[in-house]
């Protein structure tokens, strides 16, 4: 496969996550609205307010490491996506694989925390410090889960991971083979998001949406194209490891879709935990989960 | 057999390094009456000459012989041994005497002969082959000793000497009712006649008995561990320069004179176990007590008995290998700690005293911390060499006292290097003006002369750092000679076995 | 049992001697009887070194003729010897204890080791240093809360 | 004479010049310079590194029958690179600005540089030596050479040094009883009889071995739980000498390690010591202290509120990973171990640097007077930007890649706890960096810190060249495995099959040149859609509102101290102080016997020891 | 406290105890009454012939054993030394005892040419007949030191005693030395034997033991002065 073929799908394969998770955010916003019995935003409304965001006129930045952390932001999704693989598309996946996925996506949050710290407010500063803790907290599953994944395809490669949950239909995708596992993903991601009940690091009423803080314009806006990479990031990763993957874009998107569903329905239902609670939980029921799937898979 | 090369006008020059210093110290108030300045120099004088028939003997010296005192043939007469171990502790003894010589200008006649008094026991240790008169000479070293001691006339050098006397006068008692058993049993007191007759006759608990009673009493002198409680306030009240030649020299030379005995005589089992166990007990009382002390002087005292017991373990691993390690260590202790003692002379105070001590006399710092490093075994200084030696002699015994033996040195060593290099770094210490309590006083510079000399037993330290390969191989001559009894009784009796 | 022979009679002596002497410095707390106690022990090490050399109907060993056997005269120069050591060690004591009777006013072995160790940690500016009343300066086994109350920076 | 030899004469050489014009204000850079020529000599040895092979001294001793004999091999060759390239930095940093604010200070910069100095010949030494006597020789000159280096700053650094030199002597110990015990067993103190009798060793004898050394080695290496020292130790050495020894110092340990342990011994004996009543053996061991070294330590730091401390401590946490990699044993696991001693030695001593540059402006490493550098002193931001990067193990720096083998490598060979453990370590490393990075640079700026300037060139040139490697070879990590796999040849270990941008493998390739390149051009396109909006007005740092009040400049309201609080409450009470508390015990256990034993020397009847004495030995005599 | 004392004291009574436990058990091996006398037999033969002196001890303590002689005078002398260094000198306004009455002062005058003469004839008849250097000696220093007791009052001449001790034993050992450097060993006998138990006979022996006589006197005389003399408590 020659190296124009993967630039080229490198370049498309954030586009779809792009507009993808475009969708995800107005399903995300429907589904609030339903439970609360409220009509919900029109089509096209995510994409909306991101062009009015880029587009105002008072533009208010702290400094460059200000700027720099949402192109950080920005641009580690966009390049993570190129090793998500996604029907008839794997860009470099071969080259990269889970744990370095795993990594990748952390720069996002690393470059978020770097622009934040420079807007020199209390609020962003401790939204992140809980936003760092909610990590440490939901990267424990989450890394056990990938563990017991990787040993139990034998790879990292998550081309081949897909490949090997296709060849043998629904009985040997990963839920099916490692439910424990597969539970305690659902903790991960439902963290990886950042929803209710783990939202702790937003927190509006507490600390002023915390590292949202001293957002506004293009750098608001960065964050909502960063919030629909993020959900795309999350299901497509979830659906890779234990739905097998996409067979062809309908299963794919229908599959991707269906695992947003679930956090975003818990979410609206959910009040918030203390940090505190939260890395208790987290380290409670999903790393037993994970633990003793690791041992059922590992025997 | 004297070998016929040599002349024996040269052969029995030796003596004149146990007589000579007797001599002068007889004539030294003789000549006080006539020209203090002659008194001052005659002490020096006399020891370079004994050094100089030392060196002579040695040039020529290719293989033991004996000396006849008195020309009666052994066994009825008194014998001087001398192979290349009593000839090095002689000269040991002339050039420590010589650089310990007490050159203050208010010195009194009677501490010079004092010191030349010490000087020619210490050579006649050395030198005799003959049980009882060891024990004169050592008679004669200690009560010199306490002379010494109490030559600095304050009440505390009284008391303190009073106490040395009381347990060392025991100890002679002690050493005295071995002797007579040992006599009692075979009816001799020529070492190489007693020699002969030990494998029958003193393999027995009558001779480890005897053993024992002069090892308890020679082991006053030697810091031996129960019965050195004496130390820390001897050398504590005691002038610098008179521990120095206690802790440095007398203590070594006793240990040679077990070492002679038990390699000779009391070649037994039961013996090398006895003085294994005490010198572990040495190293664990005194490391751990210089670990607490809190004046340079008894640091440095507990230190030397510690030192003393780890000569006592590297002697009791029996054959060649114990003298060579033994003799290595012992020679540098003796290299050492007089160097210390003569730094401890004005900084023998409280050692929280010494905060920035180096501002005051660099020179005395930086050999300080020379000579702890190589107290603690820092390689590449003799320090390490000997402990290597020692370490490799206990590790080659199997015996589970001698592991035992082994983990207790090492653990001694990490204490040892945790009180020196504290003392190291208040010395080195930044004092600002404000944090200076009142009570405290500025440490005080070192005096030319022993600066000068600790100096020289630096240089001394270098050097054997240079020549450490040749150094090695003539003291492991020396040791497989002093090793040889065989050697020992042909040497004595070169006609027969009687 | 039979009566024992003379020369373990002796024996008995000397050790009774040396053994009551040494008891004598052992357990007596003044210096001076300390000292007797040493001549009397050092009276009991000459006997047995005498009686090293002893042997039933011999004579001194002085030649005047008639040709009887004589005793081992070895033993009786270094005993010789041996006495005149003693008497010189019991004077110099004897002096030392004047001395120190002088500059502390007792002759109480007890009494003077502790102020002997008064003294040298005065003269070196340091506390008498610790003893079975007052243990090492750090609490024996400190609690864990102590340790944290104290490490501020390093754990 | 070799090339080794000339190497080892020029190191030499070097620590006579620094000697004699370490004073000099110009001393520091010729001594710069002569490391500069180590470095070219070392070069010259190249082939050694990099297609393996031995070069021998021609200097060899015998002392008292033991022969020491001194030669470089590829694991010599790639430590000694990073020995000396950390040394010629560090001497770099100190010759100019640096050093006049030391001496302007009271500092000694003539000892700094001889000290310095003293540490690069005598981990030459140890790096180059043959046999255990050369190897112990070697051992101990380290010791007190980096002693030297931590003491020389008087105050609370002579404290920690002295703390370091007694756990360090309690090492040296052990490693002189295992050499001894080496002997006792092979007759002689060379590697090749040692290694000829080890199959005959019975299982005791061979752990008795094992725990002797690995214990003498894990103190320097200051793995659990000897890892006490370490911290103060390191961070209280002025500048140049605290990068320097975090750098390189304590990986002498870890060289030790890998050649009495791995080389000599092996890991397969290793393997074979089974640990009874546990599953353990003495490899799984090894991993499981590994990752305790990495745990502890780790969310030790993340408590520092000094900037110091806390790189001190995870350099404490990292070398941990160092173990783990090579306790894995497989080729990928030992070339991520070897690789992180490389990449380690890079990002910390960048860290040190850009740290100790805020402190030569501001006077202060406490992380709670620091905040909002970022804009005084931008190079020094981005610096500590890219160290903490490669500190995390995050792409795209180095420190990801060894990471990434590490992790790899417990994954194959079916390690999950281990495994997780490490990734705990790292994300509590990712904490306590941001912490680091946002209490000095980001947040906000202290009024008395307003006209602070970035550093002179002399202290920035070195910074750079480091920041610069850790990018490059986290873009092109095959530069460093090259001579790790002629490394891993030489131990005889399983060889990696590295290419220039990672391995490549079945089952899950690394290609940090692709990865990184669509990292770059994601952050391109972040930029490009950035900067594609309206125009941005920046600022000023001090124009800040909270609440839509405007807070003056003196109001305090950086959020620094006790950062991370709903974790502290969480894992709060899990920090036991429990080796601290050993070691008191331990202390204070000793300081009782001591004045026991004073006691017992006070003793007002000394004849009664005698007495007693006399009359036990003769009673044991005459019983017997 | 005190239990621990009489504890301690307890303790000391049982390893005493012991020891002559121990020493006895050990003694018990002994027969005593027949030395071995390996040394003894052959001085027993050879002494008359190799030194010619009818007291065999005599011939022990110069010939066979002359250098323990040399150092137990050396001791002596060491002895003195100290204790000179120790007591240190008397000021000369110092309070003194007064004297003894008539009668002590009278015999102590009458005693002293008589001691004196005793003295010197034991000395030299050391060689032939019981007695000798040491017991010579003590009964000179006694004669010296017996008006001394009588007159406490008279001042004691340190320097003359020190100038006899200091020549005396320099005697002995110059003896040794000439032997020596006539290139035999250190104290071999010279001069001939003469006629065994004659007075003039045992060639240097006599001499020797005079100078020890003269050396051990003065010694004996010196210590007792400088305690004798030591500076009465101002009571």
């Amino acid at each position: 496969m020659s190296v124009i073929e993967i630039l080229i799908e490198a370049m498309l394969m954030p586009l779809v996550a792009f507009v993808v998770g475009l969708f995800m955010v107005l399903m995300m916003r429907k589904i609030g609205a339903r439970i609360q019995r409220r009509v919900g935003p029109p089509l096209l409304q995510p994409l909306y307010d991101i062009i009015k965001l880029y587009s105002k006129h008072t533009q208010t930045s702290h400094g460059w490491m200000h700027d720099i952390g949402i192109v950080m932001a920005v641009g580690g999704y966009v390049a993570a996506e190129a090793m998500l693989p996604v029907p008839g598309m794997n860009g470099i996946a071969e080259k990269g694989g889970l744990i370095v996925l795993t990594y990748m996506i952390m720069i996002p949050s690393l470059g978020l925390a770097l622009g934040v710290g420079q807007c020199a407010n209390p609020n962003g500063s401790i939204g992140i410090a809980r936003a760092l803790t909610a990590m440490l907290a939901y990267d424990v599953p989450f890394v056990i889960v990938v563990f017991g994944v990787a040993w139990h395809f034998g790879s990292t490669n998550l081309v081949e991971i897909i490949a090997a949950q296709q060849a043998t239909g629904p009985a040997g995708w990963g839920i099916t083979e490692m439910p424990l596992l597969a539970f305690a993903g659902l903790f991960a991601l439902q963290g990886m998001l950042g929803k209710q009940p783990f939202e702790i690091y937003v927190a509006p009423h507490e600390i002023a949406t915390g590292p949202m803080v001293e957002m506004s314009g293009k750098h608001l806006g960065g964050l909502f194209v960063m919030q629909c990479f993020q959900l795309y990031t999350a299901a497509v990763l979830y659906v890779t490891l234990f739905l097998g993957g996409g067979e062809n874009w309908l299963t794919f998107l229908a599959k991707s879709f269906a695992v947003v569903a679930i956090p975003m329905s818990i979410a609206f239902v959910f009040p918030r935990y203390k940090t505190d609670d939260l890395v208790r939980l987290l380290w409670k029921w999903p790393v037993m989960a994970g633990l003793l799937g690791l041992a059922f898979v590992m025997n | 057999m004297n070998p016929a090369e040599m002349n024996p006008q040269d052969m029995h020059q030796i003596v004149l390094t146990v007589v000579l210093p007797l001599l002068a110290a007889f004539l030294l108030p003789v000549f006080g009456r006539i020209s203090m300045t002659f008194t001052r120099y005659l002490g020096p004088i006399v020891l370079l000459i004994g050094l100089l028939s030392t060196y002579v003997v040695w040039g020529e010296m290719t293989q033991p012989y004996m000396i006849a005192i008195g020309g009666f043939a052994p066994p009825t007469g008194i014998v001087f041994y001398i192979d290349q171990l009593s000839l090095l502790f002689t000269a040991l003894v002339l050039l420590m005497s010589l650089l310990l010589w007490p050159y203050h200008r208010d010195t009194s006649v009677r501490e010079y002969s004092l010191s030349l008094l010490l000087a020619g026991a210490a050579c006649g240790l050395a030198l005799s082959g003959d049980l009882f008169n060891i024990y004169v000479f050592y008679e004669l070293a200690s009560v010199a000793s306490f002379g010494l001691v109490a030559a600095i006339a304050s009440g505390a050098a009284y008391a303190a000497a009073i106490r040395y006397l009381i347990i060392s006068g025991f100890g002679s008692v002690l050493a005295l009712t071995g002797i007579a058993l040992v006599y009692t049993q075979t009816g001799t007191l020529n070492l190489a006649q007693l020699a002969l007759l030990a494998p029958e006759q003193l393999s027995n608990i009558t001779g480890i008995t005897a053993f024992l009673l002069i090892l308890l009493g020679v082991g006053v002198k030697a810091e031996l561990f129960p019965v050195n409680t004496w130390v820390p306030e001897v050398y504590a009240t005691a002038k610098k320069r008179v521990s120095a030649l206690l802790a440095g020299l007398v203590s070594k030379l006793a240990v040679l004179v077990l070492v002679r005995l038990l390699v000779l005589v009391f070649q037994t089992e039961q013996a090398l176990q006895i003085m294994l166990l005490l010198g572990v007990l040495g190293v664990i009382s005194g490391e751990l007590a210089a670990w607490r002390a809190k004046d340079m002087s008894r640091m440095l005292a507990y230190s030397s008995i510690g030192q003393l017991g780890m000569v006592f373990i590297a002697f009791s691993i029996p054959g060649e290998a114990g003298l060579y390690a033994g003799i290595a260590v012992a020679l540098h202790h003796l290299l050492v700690k007089p160097a210390l003692f003569l730094l401890a002379e004005r900084w023998g105070k409280s050692l929280e005293g010494l905060r920035g001590a180096a501002r005051v006399s660099p020179g005395g710092a930086m050999l300080f911390v020379l000579f702890a490093l190589s107290l603690v075994g820092v390689p590449p200084l003799p320090g390490f060499w000997a402990k290597l030696l020692v370490v490799m002699g206990l590790i080659s015994q199997g015996a589970a006292m001698y592991s035992v033996a082994l983990a207790v040195i090492l653990i001694a060593t990490v204490i040892e290097a945790n009180y020196f290099f504290r003392l190291a770094i208040t010395l080195y210490a930044k004092t600002e003006a404000g944090e200076k309590t009142g009570e405290e006083t500025e440490p005080k510079a070192h005096a030319r002369l022993d600066i000068a000399t600790s100096a020289l037993f630096g240089a001394a330290l270098i050097a054997a750092v240079v020549f450490i390969v040749p150094l090695g191989q003539q003291l492991k001559d020396t040791a497989s000679q002093a090793a040889n009894v065989k050697t020992y009784i042909s040497t004595v009796f070169p006609t027969d076995g009687r | 049992m039979s009566l024992p022979e003379p020369g373990m009679t002796l024996y008995a002596g000397a050790i009774g001697l040396i053994v009551i002497g040494i008891a004598g410095i052992v357990i007596s707390k003044n210096l001076f009887r300390i000292l007797l106690a040493l001549v009397i022990a050092e009276a009991g090490a000459n006997m047995m070194l005498v009686l090293a050399g002893f042997r039933f109907e011999a004579i001194a060993p002085i030649i005047t003729g008639q040709g009887m056997p004589m005793v081992d005269p070895v033993p009786q120069a270094m005993v010789l010897t041996a006495i005149v050591i003693g008497v010189g060690i019991q004077a110099l004591a004897l002096s030392l204890i004047m001395r120190v009777y002088k500059a502390y006013g007792t002759l109480d072995m007890r009494v003077l080791s502790r102020r002997l160790e008064q003294d040298i940690s005065n003269d070196a500016g340091v506390s008498p240093g610790s003893s079975e009343e007052e243990p090492a300066g750090v609490r024996p086994l400190p609690s864990p809360m102590g340790v944290i109350s104290k490490q501020g920076a390093d754990a | 004479m070799t090339a080794l030899d000339h190497l080892l004469l020029f190191s030499a050489a070097t620590v006579l010049l620094a000697l004699l014009v370490g004073q000099r204000p110009y001393g520091g850079w010729l001594s710069t310079v002569f490391y500069a020529g180590q470095f070219a000599l070392l070069m010259q040895l190249a082939g050694v590194g990099y297609s393996g092979g031995i070069i021998v001294s021609s200097f060899s001793l015998t002392v008292l029958d033991h022969t020491m004999s001194w030669r470089f091999d590829a694991l010599s060759w790639f430590f000694a690179v990073i020995t000396i390239g950390a040394a010629l930095l560090a001497s770099w940093y100190s010759a100019g600005a640096w050093g006049k604010k030391f001496r302007a200070d009271g500092g000694n910069i003539g000892l700094l540089h001889l000290a310095l100095a003293l540490n690069v010949f005598s981990m030459l030494l140890l790096l180059a030596s043959g046999d255990f006597l050369s190897l112990f020789v070697g051992w101990e000159l380290v010791s007190w050479a980096s002693f030297l280096l931590m003491v020389m700053a008087g105050g609370a650094a002579s404290r920690a040094a002295l703390k370091y030199v007694t756990y360090a002597m309690a090492g040296a110990m052990a490693i002189f009883a295992g050499m001894a015990l080496a002997y006792h067993y092979a007759g002689s103190l060379q590697y090749l009889d040692f290694v000829s009798v080890l199959p005959l060793l019975s299982a005791s004898q061979g752990w008795m071995l094992v725990a002797l050394f690995g214990c003498g080695f894990a103190v320097k290496m200051g793995l659990l739980p000897f890892h006490l020292w370490q911290a103060a130790a390191y961070a209280e050495t002025p500048g140049p000498g605290a990068a320097f020894l975090g750098a390189i110092s304590s990986r002498m340990g870890l060289y030790a390690i890998i050649v009495v342990l791995f080389q000599l011994i092996g890991l397969i004996p290793i393997e074979a010591l089974k640990i009874s009543f546990t599953f353990l053996d003495g490899q799984s061991l090894l991993g499981w202290v590994a990752a305790f070294s990495i745990i502890f330590p780790t969310f030790t730091a993340l408590r520092q509120n000094d900037a110091r401390m806390l790189l001190a401590w995870h350099g404490i946490g990292q070398g941990g990973y160092m173990l783990l990699g090579l306790a894995a044993g497989d080729a990928l696991g030992s070339a991520g171990g070897l690789m992180h001693v490389f990449n380690h030695a890079t990002y910390q001593a960048a860290l040190f640097f850009s740290v100790f540059a805020v402190v030569h402006q501001t006077g202060t490493s406490d992380l709670n007077k620091l905040g909002g550098l970022i804009t005084r002193m931008p190079i020094s931001f981005l610096v500590m930007l890219v160290g903490i990067i490669g500190l995390a193990g995050m792409p795209p720096m180095n420190g990801f890649v060894s990471k990434w083998m590490v992790y790899r490598s417990l994954m194959l060979e079916g390690m999950p706890l281990l495994f997780v453990a490490s990734v705990i370590g790292t994300l509590g490393t990712i904490l306590s960096v941001y912490k680091l990075i946002h209490n000095m640079f980001l947040g906000q700026l202290r009024l008395e810190h307003q006209n602070v300037r970035e550093v002179p060139w002399s202290m920035v040139a070195p910074m750079v060249i480091l920041a610069a490697i850790v990018l490059i070879t986290g873009m092109m990590p095959g530069l460093v495995l090259e001579p790790i796999a002629s490394v891993q040849a030489a131990l005889g270990l399983p060889v990696v099959n590295y290419t220039l941008g990672g391995v490549d493998m079945a089952s899950g390739a690394l290609d940090m040149i692709w990865v990184c390149g669509i990292l770059f051009g994601g952050f391109a396109i972040g930029a490009i859609l950035f900067y594609s909006g309206g125009r941005t007005q920046h600022i000023h740092q001090l124009d800040n509102y909270a609440g839509g009040h405007f807070l003056t400049a003196d109001t305090r309201y950086q959020y620094s101290d006790n950062f991370y609080a709903g974790l502290m409450r969480v894992i709060g009470p899990m920090y036991r102080y429990s080796f601290q508390w050993l070691e008191n015990s331990i202390h204070s256990v000793t300081g009782l016997l001591g004045s026991g034993m004073k006691s017992w020397y006070r003793n007002a009847q000394p004849s009664f020891y005698l007495l007693a004495t006399a009359v036990l030995a003769m009673a044991w005599v005459v019983v017997l | 406290m005190v239990e621990r004392r009489s504890v301690r004291d307890l303790a000391a009574l049982l390893f005493a105890g012991g020891l002559a436990f121990l020493l006895l058990v050990i003694g018990a091996q002994f027969v005593f009454g027949s030395a071995p006398m390996l040394i003894g037999q052959e001085i027993l033969k050879a002494a008359p012939t190799e030194t010619g002196a009818a007291n065999i001890v005599t011939a022990v303590v110069l010939g066979y054993r002359g250098i323990d002689t040399l150092g137990e005078i050396a001791i002596l002398f060491t002895a003195a030394t100290a204790a000179g260094l120790v007591l240190g000198k008397r000021r000369e306004n110092a309070r003194r005892d007064p004297d003894g009455g008539f009668i002590l002062v009278a015999s102590a005058d009458l005693l002293f040419p008589l001691l004196l003469v005793v003295g010197f004839y034991i000395i030299l008849h050391g060689h032939v007949t019981p007695g000798g250097g040491f017991q010579g000696g003590v009964i000179l220093a006694a004669a010296f030191f017996i008006p001394l007791l009588a007159r406490p009052g008279t001042p004691v001449n340190h320097g003359g005693i020190s100038l006899l001790e200091g020549l005396a034993g320099a005697a002995f050992i110059i003896i040794g030395l000439v032997s020596l450097y006539q290139g035999h060993e250190f104290l071999r006998p010279m001069l001939e034997k003469g006629q065994l138990g004659s007075l003039i006979s045992a060639g240097t022996l006599p001499l020797l033991y005079l100078a020890v006589g003269l050396k051990v006197g003065a010694e004996l005389a010196g210590l007792l002065a400088h305690i004798a003399d030591v500076e009465a408590e101002e009571s």
